[in-house]
């Protein structure tokens, strides 16, 4: 294997006494997407927040391309190129759907400005559903559709990697299936993803490989399948019987 | 009866309002009744009735500027009565001086006046300059230590302020040239009266005689302090503050002794008629220092106006720059637009202060005395 | 040691002027610009109550409390109410909050004025020497301090090991969410910032015993008690008391062994320090 | 003992819901189903007393008209809501939080059974009733959430989609409690995205579009409707899978 | 440069208004043009305040502490320097406060922020007293010039024509995108790439620098210049309500608070001055309440016509704005 896109090592981030993330480590090839599971509370969400800066690391080392960005400031690492949404909906209310995704074009790894910037905007979000919609206050937007445009704005970065913090959360069958197709169109094209879910199905359909945490350690890694067969999995987080 | 116009901007509202609602507006309304009363001010041969026009400057420069503007534009008044406070006298000088007015100031003072004086020579100082006022104690612990009364230790503090400062500028110098010992010195902040370790302090250095540059709140803080920390010095003095009314009725046979910044004759029946007649009318005490050369400013603009026969500015001007005036301060002449007659000193001698010194040839003034301990409550 | 106990007191008298806005701004979310009015106002009426009809201040707080409870009640109930309803977010009710008490202020002011003028009143009562361990304080002092410990744990007691104190934090915290829960947000918030208005009230009466005041005057009050609040982490009773301990410890110290002239700089120095090891205030809770 | 008719929600000139009529009895597990920006949330708010109604609208909970009634009081007449969003007090405590809930009167005479019983349901608030609410997971907060509403000891359990954000064990697991409670007779009512999951539990469900209700029936026929299941079912495992 | 027909023509108007005002002197002079010295002085500080305050909702109290770094500008240099170099000292002094505080504070959030700049002016007083009593000369500067109110009053119309350029400028950079965002968000403006801090400093530089030359431009008004005088903390408030009152959310806002205030407090202490502080009091209240969105939502409602949002912000290439 070649240089790994994102390597997490040995990474481990405690607050007082409670060890949230337990000195996991896992790789990220370029054009991955992985799937990030486990029980509530087990550190995935802590784990985004290391990667994205929001959080420093009590200890270890993240790499990106090699490039080490633990403790560096948010700002800093989105624009070296990671992109994230967040696990509730965060939008810039009083804003217009088109401000939101341009706010990414412009400040992130991309970098564009006046009418690149949004033309960006735009297609992207046709690309997420929502043309025709642009200038609407996002404040007025549904919670789906306000993640969305969270999802729209990550991309206008032109990001190495994605982090998608239970992206599908709430969208009911219909809309998760498009949800899925989103992600999956995206995966294609050849970005990074990690995904955090607790929607199963889409793990299973979208992801290759899983990483499965646990009281802040990695209890698991490798293709999704065996992985969400593996005994100790299936006790711990989805349960002995058959349907999700 | 056409009313003569008189037109007054002094703080009603702000951090100078205390000040300007002790001594300046009562002696406006003051003055102002008694001279309707009087049947109005002698212009020439008519008896015109007066008419105060105020406004607040809410203790702001810009506010006061203002002020003067319109009295002078809009409302066109005859006269002005110029504010409270040293900074604001000094602000709407040139304003004031454009317009032609006099301006007789009875509540600030400043050092190089000279200068300004030169500048505008429409501005009078009835308190004289800074320096006069701030060196008397200086003179009066001298006499004391002269006198074998004192010893050599004299501890200083001030508010840092503008008043503060010019008085500290020229007091220390002059202490020191006196010969004392300054043994602690220190200022404090304006409005600070949590001042229980600048009196521990000074109380740790052990002077003989204590000098405070204060303002009313924290004159008022010292002395409780003082009291309480029983910092029994031979000579205490406060600066303003220390010469309201309220002071002597606050501390009673405790104020005994203590001394205080400026003064008046007070055995001198006119300033006696003066401060009876002053309760009456405002419902309020008369001070012991400023009330009546507040006082004494208004009779001198009225007495210009009578001397002169109009209410010509530039004669008025040209009046009150060589005239002489019957007051309740006694007779006021200015030199080169500054009083130099000026009460420095008082002590507080059961519930009435006496002038113990003054600068010029102010008659009246007493011997002072060592200030006994403070009585224990 | 007289630097402690005299920092101590001071940091009581403090604690008195910061208490009642912490309640009003904390748990009301009402910026109250006409706290340091609310202050003086008491101190006149105590000075009235004291020379006039020689009711003792102490007694006078049995008036003075329970009246600026009520007062501040309707005045939450009349002009405040409205604004809650309208601000459709946190933000929109500061802004609001602070103009309209930015407009009580003038109006307290004016009231005040017309009714005693603008000079310096005082009277004296209990300035007597206390003596601590060999050194003497004045009385009213040592008498206020004690009182704001008193308030101050009443008001620890009730707000951390209540429901109804519970309650009142929930509000500060959540109004919607405290609507879920069967509480009365317009009442508990009234509460809250009559409440608050009380006790700044008192704080007024007990200060007034060894403070010269004017009517200008409740401007110093509000910045102080403003500084202290935030000082200590909005709403949080046990910060905004460390707070001012520390505060009054700090102005001491500097002005016996420095310089009294510094004290303010001392302040900033200490905000500051604050600021860069819990930069959520002293007890501030971390945001998310 | 619910029983809602002619409800009506408009936000502005925005027309959110329009003439709906439902019920809730003891022991029932209720469903509202619906796509998004259908009207699911409004409806529950609206009778929660959080978002105000139309004229026409009446709101009967234990024979008593309560209509008009202020969110706070509609607790005390045993409604209860796990709003969207959570709602809990984030700067508080895990047990501030749930010692809360039974702020209401008619909780307080037996707020320490339901504590223990909500710890039972939930053992992880019980680890951390002194953690603050907003640094507990996702997950985490789901469950305070919950756990709140039931110390007010509500006869209607109210919840805008209770297992978003939960794992699939929690998912299953609150759903057997959410069938538990049920047993003991609470009325619930629940909107729920994950519908299989809710209509296997469920007894009775509503389909709601556009701010109308279009179907009712009982859950096991609706787990059949071929209407339903395209809609709302969606068989995502299925068409997702290759 | 592809600017909005409808700003150009806002410009277009903003220029020409400030070229009619420029005749205001010749008309009138007194107490009219004392009027309009205030309206105009506060018409500079409180735009200027918006720059910084609107974006960040983060509420500077820190106006009087710049005003009077820029008044002892001038007070400490007036008898060495002529006054332009003096409003260029002032530039610098009230930035490099600025940046001073907000290295401090601004990386901080919120609140801490808002009680440090209310003391500030308080601690500057304070610092630029102890100073002068302990190493300098007088407390009070004298300051003679030759300067009228009609000078002072044009120098105070171009400085609020710059303060409005710069204020339209920025809104249309990079930086104007960044705070707006930041005032939404602090959480995302990070994560999109924001440097929040720094955004946030550059910005209270130029309000702060903005504010000090008002100091600067005022002084000789003052004739003497005392720290209770040129940092009067009354300064920071009045400037918060007024701009709060127009609304800080588009650049005109404070404007139309400040003329109206400055009106209404000025009749009323002209006409009521035993009872300026009730009546003041009473028409604030009253106007909080009948005018909920400040004087701009007020207008906007009145004259609201669809148009799509903010367009403005995107259709411009002035690059890097940061
Ligand atoms: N700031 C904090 N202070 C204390 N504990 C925290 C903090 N942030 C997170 N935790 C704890 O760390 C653990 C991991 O939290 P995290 O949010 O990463 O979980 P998660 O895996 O995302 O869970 P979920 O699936 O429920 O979202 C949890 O037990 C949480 O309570
Ligand atoms: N506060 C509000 N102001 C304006 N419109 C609103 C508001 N809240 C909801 N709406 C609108 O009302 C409609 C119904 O919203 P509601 O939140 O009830 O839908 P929902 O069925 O719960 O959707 P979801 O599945 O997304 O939660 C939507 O079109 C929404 O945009
Ligand atoms: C001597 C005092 C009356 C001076 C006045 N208080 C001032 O501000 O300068
Ligand atoms: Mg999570
Ligand atoms: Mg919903």
């Amino acid at each position: 294997m070649s240089v790994p896109l994102l390597a997490i090592d040995r990474v481990r981030k405690a607050f007082g006494g409670l060890v949230a993330v337990n000195d996991v480590s896992f790789e990220v090839a370029q054009g991955e997407l992985l799937g990030l599971i486990g029980p509530n509370g087990s550190g995935k969400t802590t784990m985004l927040n290391l990667i994205s800066g929001a959080l420093s690391p009590t200890s270890g080392n993240i790499l990106l391309s090699g490039q080490p960005i633990a403790g560096l400031a948010a700002h800093k690492i989105a624009r070296i190129g990671v992109a994230r949404t967040f696990q509730l909906v965060r939008v810039l209310p009083s804003m217009s759907a088109v401000e939101n995704v341009v706010a990414g074009a412009v400040f992130g790894h991309n970098r564009l400005w006046g009418g690149e910037a949004l033309t960006l905007a735009r297609e992207l979000l046709a690309r997420v559903g929502l043309k025709g919609r642009e200038e609407i206050p996002v404040a007025a937007m549904t919670y789906i559709d306000q993640k969305r445009i969270e999802l729209a704005r990550a991309l206008a970065s032109n990001p190495h990697v994605l982090l998608l913090d239970e992206w599908l959360a709430g969208l009911n069958p219909s809309e998760l299936r498009i949800g899925m197709e989103l992600i999956r169109e995206i995966s294609a094209q050849g970005r990074t993803i990690i995904m955090v879910e607790h929607v199963m199905d889409a793990i299973r359909s979208l992801c290759q490989r899983c990483v499965v945490m646990n009281s802040g350690a990695k209890i698991a890694d490798g293709i999704s399948a065996s992985v969400l067969a593996d005994p100790e999995v299936v006790r711990a987080y989805l349960g002995d019987d058959d349907d999700a | 009866q056409d009313p003569v116009r008189i037109g007054v901007s002094a703080s009603k509202t702000g951090p100078l309002a205390g000040g300007a609602s002790g001594v300046l507006w009562p002696n406006i309304k003051l003055w102002a009744e008694k001279v309707n009363k009087a049947g109005g001010l002698k212009v020439g041969d008519q008896m015109r009735p007066i008419e105060i026009v105020e406004y607040d400057d809410k203790s702001s420069p810009e506010e006061a500027v203002k002020n003067i503007q319109r009295l002078a534009t809009q409302d066109q008044v005859d006269l002005i009565i110029p504010p409270y406070s040293t900074g604001l006298n000094l602000a709407t000088a040139p304003l004031i001086a454009k317009y032609g007015y006099p301006q007789i100031v009875s509540t600030g003072n400043a050092n190089d006046l000279d200068q300004f004086v030169k500048r505008w020579p429409n501005t009078f100082w009835l308190l004289g300059p800074a320096q006069g006022i701030a060196d008397g104690i200086v003179g009066t612990l001298k006499d004391l230590r002269d006198a074998g009364k004192i010893g050599n230790r004299v501890a200083v503090v001030n508010v840092s302020d503008a008043f503060g400062l010019e008085m500290i500028k020229t007091g220390k110098p002059a202490l020191k040239q006196a010969g004392f010992d300054i043994v602690y010195e220190s200022s404090y902040p304006l409005g600070n009266q949590d001042v229980a370790p600048v009196i521990a302090s000074a109380k740790a250095a052990n002077p003989d005689a204590f000098v405070a540059y204060s303002y009313p709140p924290d004159s008022f803080a010292l002395t409780e302090q003082a009291q309480l920390q029983k910092f029994n010095v031979k000579a205490f003095f406060v600066s303003v503050g220390g010469n309201l009314d309220a002071y002597g009725k606050r501390l009673g046979a405790a104020a005994n002794g203590v001394l205080i910044m400026g003064g008046v004759n007070a055995s001198d029946p006119v300033f006696q008629a003066y401060r009876k007649e002053h309760l009456e009318v405002t419902g309020q005490e008369a001070d012991w220092w400023a009330s009546p050369v507040a006082y004494a400013s208004l009779e001198i603009l009225q007495q210009a106006v009578e001397h002169v026969g109009s209410l010509d500015k530039e004669a008025l001007n040209k009046e009150i720059q060589s005239g002489t005036f019957k007051t309740v301060i006694g007779d006021v002449h200015f030199d080169n637009n500054i009083n130099n007659n000026n009460w420095t000193v008082g002590q507080w001698s059961d519930g009435v202060v006496h002038g113990v010194r003054a600068t010029g040839n102010l008659q009246g003034a007493q011997q002072p005395v060592i200030k006994p301990v403070w009585p224990s409550n | 040691m007289l630097i402690l106990l005299t920092g101590l007191l001071l940091g009581g008298t403090y604690t008195l002027i910061a208490l009642g806005l912490t309640l009003q701004y904390g748990v009301a979310r009402i910026m109250n610009l006409a706290n340091g009015e609310t202050l003086v106002a008491a101190c006149f009426v105590t000075f009235w109550l004291y020379t006039g009809y020689g009711i003792n201040p102490l007694l006078g707080l049995l008036v003075i409390g329970p009246g600026a409870f009520v007062i501040n009640w309707l005045i939450y109930a009349w002009l405040m109410q409205p604004l809650v309803k309208r601000a459709r977010n946190r933000g929109m009710l500061e802004v609001d909050s602070i103009l309209a008490t930015f407009g009580l202020l003038f109006l307290f002011q004016g009231l005040m004025l017309q009714a005693f003028g603008g000079s310096y009143f005082n009277y004296e009562f209990l300035a007597r020497p206390f003596s601590i361990m060999g050194d003497s304080f004045g009385l009213n002092r040592v008498v206020a301090c004690v009182a704001a410990a008193v308030i101050a744990a009443a008001l620890y007691v009730f707000l951390y090991h209540t429901d109804r104190g519970t309650a009142v934090r929930a509000v500060a915290v959540d109004p919607r969410a405290a609507r879920l829960v069967a509480i009365d947000v317009r009442r508990t918030a009234a509460f809250a910032f009559a409440l608050g208005g009380a006790i700044t009230a008192c704080a007024g009466t007990l200060l007034s015993t060894f403070y010269t005041f004017n009517t200008s005057m409740g401007v110093l009050f509000t910045m102080k008690a403003l500084i202290i609040v935030i000082m200590g982490g909005v709403g949080d009773i046990r910060g905004a008391v460390l707070a001012a301990l520390v505060l009054g410890l700090t102005e001491t110290l500097v002005a016996s062994l420095l310089d009294p002239g510094l004290t303010l700089a001392a302040n900033y120095a200490l905000f500051i320090l604050v600021l860069l090891f819990r930069p959520q205030g002293i007890f501030g809770k971390r945001p998310a | 003992m619910l029983e809602v008719s002619n409800l009506g929600v408009r936000y502005g000139r925005h027309v959110a819901l329009e003439g709906v009529s439902a019920r809730v009895s003891k022991g029932e597990i209720c469903v509202i189903l619906g796509a998004n920006g259908a009207g699911k949330s409004s409806f529950l708010g609206a009778v929660a007393g959080l978002v105000g109604t139309e004229a026409g609208t009446r709101i009967v909970m234990n024979g008593k008209d309560v209509t008009k009634l202020d969110a706070h009081l509609m607790v005390e007449e045993g409604i209860a809501l796990v709003p969207e969003g959570r709602g809990i007090f984030g700067e508080l405590t895990v047990a501030e939080n749930l010692r809360l809930g039974s702020h209401a009167r008619r909780a307080k005479p037996d707020a320490g059974k339901m504590l223990d019983f909500v710890y039972g349901l939930f053992p992880r608030l019980a680890e951390r009733r002194r953690q603050l609410a907003q640094t507990m997971s996702g997950g985490e907060q789901q469950m305070v959430a919950i756990g709140r509403a039931l110390m007010s000891k509500p006869d209607i359990l109210m919840l805008d989609e209770p297992s978003l954000g939960l794992s699939p064990l929690l998912s299953k697991e609150l759903f057997k409690s959410l069938a538990t409670i049920a047993a003991e007779g609470f009325g619930i009512l629940l909107v729920e995205q994950n519908a299989r999951l809710s209509l296997k539990t469920a007894d009775r469900g509503y389909l709601i579009e556009t701010g109308r209700i279009v179907g009712e029936d009982t859950a096991p026929n609706l787990l059949k409707d071929p209407k339903v299941m395209s809609a709302y079912l969606g068989d995502a495992a299925a068409a997702a899978a290759h | 440069m592809n600017i909005p027909r409808n700003e150009l023509l806002a410009v277009g108007a903003g220029l020409a208004g400030a070229a009619v005002l420029a005749f205001l002197p010749l008309v009138t002079e007194g107490f009219w043009l004392s009027v309009s010295v205030n309206i105009m002085l506060y018409a500079a500080i409180c735009t200027a305040w918006a720059l910084f305050s609107g974006p960040t909702h983060l509420v500077s109290l820190a106006s009087a502490a710049f005003f009077g770094v820029g008044t002892y500008s001038v007070a400490i240099f007036i008898d060495v320097l002529p006054f332009p170099a003096l409003v260029l000292i002032a530039v610098a002094a009230g930035a490099l406060l600025a940046i001073l505080v907000g290295l401090a504070t601004l990386r901080l959030s919120g609140v801490y922020f808002v009680i440090f700049t209310l003391g500030l002016a308080e601690l500057m007083g304070q610092i630029v007293t102890w100073v002068q009593t302990n190493f300098g000369g007088t407390i009070g500067l004298y300051i003679f010039t030759d300067l009228t109110e009609a000078h002072l009053y044009w120098m105070l119309l171009a400085l609020t024509v710059i303060v409005f350029m710069t204020g339209w400028l920025i809104n249309r950079s990079r930086l104007g995108l960044a705070l707006r965002i930041i005032g939404n968000d602090e959480a995302v403006a990070r994560h999109v790439g924001v440097d929040t801090a720094r955004a946030r400093i550059i910005l209270f530089a130029v309000s702060g620098a903005f504010i000090a030359v008002a100091g600067a431009i005022m002084a000789p008004r003052y004739s003497y210049i005392t720290p209770d005088a040129a940092f009067n903390p009354m300064t920071s408030f009045l400037v918060v309500i007024m701009a709060l009152l127009g609304g800080t959310r588009r650049l005109w806002g404070p404007l139309v608070g400040v003329v109206p205030f400055t009106l209404v407090m000025d009749f009323i202490s002209g006409h009521f001055p035993n009872q300026t502080a009730v009546i003041v009091g009473i028409a604030f209240l009253a106007i909080v309440y009948v005018l909920p969105d400040g004087v701009t939502g007020q207008l906007e409602s009145l004259f609201r016509r669809r148009r799509p949002t903010d367009q403005g912000l995107l259709a411009t290439t002035v690059e890097e704005g940061r």
